[in-house]
């Protein structure tokens, strides 16, 4: 489904990513960790071309973007409409109501009826747990209801591709879990999904690879258990202590 | 108690003191501007040649003179405040100034407000259009047309009285300005203030068309009830006209006397 | 401290004074409420026909010019910054008299001759449009990065995310700045009486030109331009109550 | 279409002309140019002696008393709140002319002469109170309740917190909003001029009153009104830098 | 050290804190746990009065404060000085440096000579491990080292009693561990310290005894062990599974 080659990253002097090569098959679950500043954000937004790659290429679905060339505006949207992004920070509009903020994608850029688009938005805020808070605004949601939005408000665009970045880092212990069953509901509905979390529970029951990555680079890969319990690496072995 | 009314007995007294004081500067304005020694003197400064700046940057001009001698006349030093016109007539109110030296035409409007000199000065009315206009040649001819006209000043009703259509503006410049860019047809206006216009600006493409036989006359003006000073400056006017002081000031702006 | 306390008792005695001079002296009195009721109704008309109009036309031109002004600085694009920065350094530079003055009187010396309304329209617009750009590239600057973010995520593109999300948020935080435009607008049309506008404060010249009581006229306008500024005061705060309904008090 | 191209090349034909016929014809352009130096001075005497010296002191008065009224809106004691309310309200209602004539004008009908040059501090310093109070409430309200608290925390009482912690942080937000008053009070000192303070415009308006080149002298004050603003902005520039040595980029 | 009888505070209608009774013996370490909304917030900002209790009293050291009466200002600047407060989001003063930020108090409170707070200031800045940061602006640093410099400001003040609001929570996990290694050395010295926190390893290494808080009243306490592997109450077991 993804396949990515050679990635790298600069921000003026600074390489935050260094050469990344990528493959996720259809219907998987990945989870990436890594100390921060490691480029794990870093590279979920270039995979939703919130940032322009410095070289390599990004191939989901069957589409290509090779980042050697310049590559045309029309290009880069139609190709972030493959992918689905749910923000640390949630991202809300706050001049929206729950709904609202499903409905936007559908009704303004895929230029769907108001009435359809409402109807779907309904199924997935339902979906996510939310039918009953469909005219809240963002505020008078907790961070957990708010974060469930936002994978509804991804979801709406029916992307091939879910990438998370750190859901749950910003909520209460107590409300982590409704969101974590919500990408878990998504995971084995047969999305495939790139996870940036330290939420080991969720590695464990619901991911199909773990990767650690350091200053730019992928260190290591394999199934939660292995990662966790015997990583090869040091440095992962050295990570892995200091968030237990 | 007594002690909390002690310096209200005091107030009272004092303000019926300065209440006193007040009143005797106010029935005799004379008294106080001899007493301080100046006669405060409103004026525009922005309106040649009557009131202006040279090149030097002093306030000079027919109305200053004249005001100058009349101060010096009545023994006390002339201290010449400007301001716009407007604000003139607001800083008289405000017994910011005892006198307006800025020729201020005599109408029964103004002496409802306000008391005037004897008149110092009469100026004829002329109608001014641009070079090129050849269907002005006389005050009839300007009914229907458009005027810019100082809405304070006798020309307004004139030009009123010839069915033109009243444009307001601020003063002469103002009216030069647009009847320059064709803002609007004519003007009435002071003949002296327009030949002292010409003579700073001779290619501009405006003329006398007609000089109307009516001439308006000004004076100094005063708050109401400052007869005693009036008079003493209707005096001194007088002696001024008597011993050719003011013919001399009137040759050296005007080239002739414009006392009538 | 005491001859101080005695300065100030004696200027009350002499407030007092004054206004017993008034009211005690009928023809006085009678001769300012005669003036002021029959000035209220031409004041009145001066606001309804100009001064409103005036002010209602030229904030939304120049609200549509501080947009475009502020999209301008914000754009990346050398040429369209420059550009920007320079009308607003020029119009935020210089008084806004003079701008009038050159439109109406100095436009005319080029062959170029605008009526007095549509001069005073396009002088305030500019001006507005200067100021007002400066509150919403604020404002749009405010805007957290990671609002545009989320609608680019969604496949929105630069117009779309822009109208959708961040200028309805922009809007929230530049309302109380904005009617701060506003109003000086509101007043500053006073300005258009230099350039043959019969608005309100023209009017109250006109009047006090026949009578001679420009501080009472002055007064009366400045009283009715508090009026008008209260009215606005209060839509203001309707609007912000309803822009503030998505966030938590 | 067309004929309005044709109506506009027109007018820039007419431009041309009359550039060209300015510096064509050498009179004109002596004249012009003799006019403009010899002008130059007396209008730089009258920034330099009055419209700078009536901002600045205007401008300092003005802010302490902005402070004072931010504060007094914001201490919850409600007959303080309502009078900085009713201050606010009716300096930022009205306009500043009116405002001038009345202290001005006004007050001696009761007894309060006072001098011009106060009179315009005065004023001016009053309505940049009004203005800047609202700017000031607005960015103290932005500082984040934790600062009081933190500082509360560690022992401090409300002026302590405010003048060591508050007040420092809001000058930082509130520099650009503040620098647009500064910058309007700059030109709105031509007002000045209307209560006998011979301030730079006024003396534009004398020199062309005499040689009726009414546009050269207002667009050369127009110009030093720019010099100054653009000056002011440079120091705008620089506080702000200053200030923001505490924030990442 | 501290003692708290029959402590209530209401906003508005909302009953936050319903009657809190708790000792803490000088130096011992106290860990509050429970749900969000529960009241711990509301519980150290009372004993540090940025709230103001509803009734109640609070003693610590030898100061009492009986809130059945007004309680006048002079007082509760007194009685604030006996305790320092680390906040969540660390709340340093962003235009001071590290050392300007941990001068502040003793400087313009104590009215200390500038040379004295500065020597101390170092001292405890040193001891926190910022040493060599003592002339970074907080934007400068990460937030566990922020969090460090908000310990040392609160120190600096010598209060008897420390307060800490969820230290570690809005921290990077391998950040957290060098804020919890300053709360453990400043456990060990004898400070005595109410620190609402989730860590369990802080819990289980640090406290002497864990509150668990719900709804404004503290359900159970005990020791550590006891608390998180047997609980007694059902509210305390239900809360336990949600955040582990
Ligand atoms: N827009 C940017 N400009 C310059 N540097 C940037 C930018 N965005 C990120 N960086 C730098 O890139 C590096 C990687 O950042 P990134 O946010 O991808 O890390 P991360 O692994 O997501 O960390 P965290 O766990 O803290 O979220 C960091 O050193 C960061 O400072
Ligand atoms: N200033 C306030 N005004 C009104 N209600 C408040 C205020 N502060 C707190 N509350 C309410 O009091 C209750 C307890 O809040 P508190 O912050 O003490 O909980 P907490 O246990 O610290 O929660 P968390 O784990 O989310 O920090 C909540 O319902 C909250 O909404
Ligand atoms: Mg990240
Ligand atoms: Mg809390």
């Amino acid at each position: 489904m993804i396949t990515i080659k050679g990635l790298t990253k600069k921000f003026d002097d600074l390489e935050v990513l260094k050469g990344i090569d990528l493959e996720v098959e259809k219907g998987k679950v990945v989870v990436v960790i890594g100390p921060s500043g490691s480029g794990k954000t870093t590279l979920l937004r270039c995979i939703n071309i919130l940032e322009t790659p410095t070289s390599g290429s990004i191939t989901i679905s069957n589409s290509q973007l090779d980042f050697s060339k310049t590559v045309p505006k029309k290009r880069i949207s139609a190709f972030r409409s493959l992918t689905g992004m749910v923000f640390q920070s949630y991202n809300l509009f706050p001049h929206k109501t729950a709904l609202e903020n499903v409905m936007e994608g559908p009704v303004i850029v895929k230029k769907e009826s108001s009435a359809n688009a409402s109807r779907k938005a309904e199924q997935l805020l339902s979906k996510v747990g939310l039918g009953d808070k469909l005219h809240y605004y963002p505020f008078q949601l907790s961070g957990g209801q708010q974060q469930r939005v936002g994978i509804a408000r991804a979801l709406a665009m029916e992307p091939k591709v879910m990438l998370f970045d750190e859901p749950t880092s910003a909520l209460d212990p107590e409300l982590v879990g409704d969101v974590l069953k919500a990408m878990k509901d998504l995971a084995s509905e047969g999305m495939t999904m790139v996870v940036v979390s330290h939420e080991m529970r969720f590695a464990r029951e619901a991911a199909d690879e773990v990767i650690f990555m350091d200053r730019g680079i992928i260190i290591e890969r394999g199934a939660p258990e292995q990662i966790f319990s015997t990583p090869k690496e040091e440095r992962t072995q050295q990570f892995l202590q200091m968030i237990q | 108690g007594t002690n909390e009314s002690q310096p209200n007995n005091e107030q009272e007294s004092n303000t019926e003191d300065n209440n006193a004081a007040e009143k005797a500067s106010e029935n005799d304005l004379l008294a106080k501007v001899k007493d301080e020694g100046e006669l405060l003197i409103g004026t525009e400064g922005t309106y040649p040649p009557f009131t202006f700046h040279n090149d030097k940057g002093e306030l000079t001009g027919f109305d200053v003179e004249i005001a100058k001698e009349v101060a010096d006349r009545l023994g006390v030093e002339p201290v010449f405040m400007e301001t716009q016109w407007d604000a003139m007539f607001a800083g008289l109110d405000a017994k910011r100034f005892d006198m307006i030296a800025n020729q201020v035409g005599i109408r029964p409007d103004r002496q409802e407000k306000y008391d005037f000199s004897d008149p110092y000065i009469t100026s004829a009315a002329v109608l001014i259009a641009r070079t090129d206009n050849d269907n002005v040649n006389g005050f009839e001819d300007i009914k229907g047309l458009q005027s810019a006209q100082s809405l304070t000043s006798n020309y307004a009703d004139l030009a009123r009285s010839y069915e033109a259509e009243i444009v307001g503006v601020e003063g002469f410049n103002q009216a030069i300005e647009l009847l320059n860019s064709k803002r609007v047809d004519v003007t009435i206006n002071d003949k002296l203030s327009f030949l002292d216009f010409k003579k700073q600006k001779p290619d501009a493409p405006v003329e006398i068309v007609a000089t109307h036989e009516d001439a308006a006359k000004s004076g100094l003006m005063f708050r109401k009830g400052s007869e005693s000073l009036v008079e003493e400056v209707n005096n001194a006017l007088q002696e001024m006209i008597e011993d050719g002081t003011y013919a001399n000031i009137s040759e050296n702006w005007f080239g002739e006397n414009v006392l009538e | 401290m005491k001859t101080v306390l005695m300065q100030i008792s004696l200027k009350i005695g002499l407030v007092k004074m004054y206004l017993n001079s008034i009211f005690t002296n009928p023809e006085r009195l009678e001769r300012l409420t005669n003036i002021a009721e029959s000035s209220l109704l031409p004041l009145l008309k001066g606001a309804i026909f100009y001064t409103i109009p005036l002010t209602l036309i030229s904030f939304a031109l120049g609200l549509t010019l501080a947009i475009l002004t502020a999209l301008a600085r914000l754009s990346g694009i050398k040429p369209l910054e420059i550009i920007a920065r320079i009308y607003v350094s020029a119009i935020r530079g210089t008084p806004l008299l003079v701008q009038l003055f050159i439109i109406f009187y100095g436009l005319p010396t080029v062959g170029i001759t605008i009526d007095p309304f549509p001069s005073a329209v396009i002088g305030f617009s500019l001006n507005v449009g200067a100021y007002a750009s400066e509150i919403i590239r604020a404002a749009i600057q405010s805007i957290p990065k990671g609002q545009w973010e989320a609608g680019y995520s969604i496949g929105m593109n630069y117009q779309q995310a822009l109208k959708r999300i961040i200028l309805p948020q922009a809007s929230r935080v530049s309302i109380p700045p904005l009617s701060n435009t506003f109003i000086s607008l509101v007043k500053d049309t006073s300005l258009a009486s230099m350039i043959l506008v019969t608005e309100m404060f023209r009017k109250a010249q006109e009047i006090a030109a026949t009578n001679y009581e420009f501080l009472l006229l002055y007064t009366q306008a400045a009283l009715i331009y508090w009026v008008i500024c209260f009215i606005l005061s209060i839509v203001q705060g309707r609007i912000e109550r309803r822009l503030d309904r998505y966030v938590s008090k």
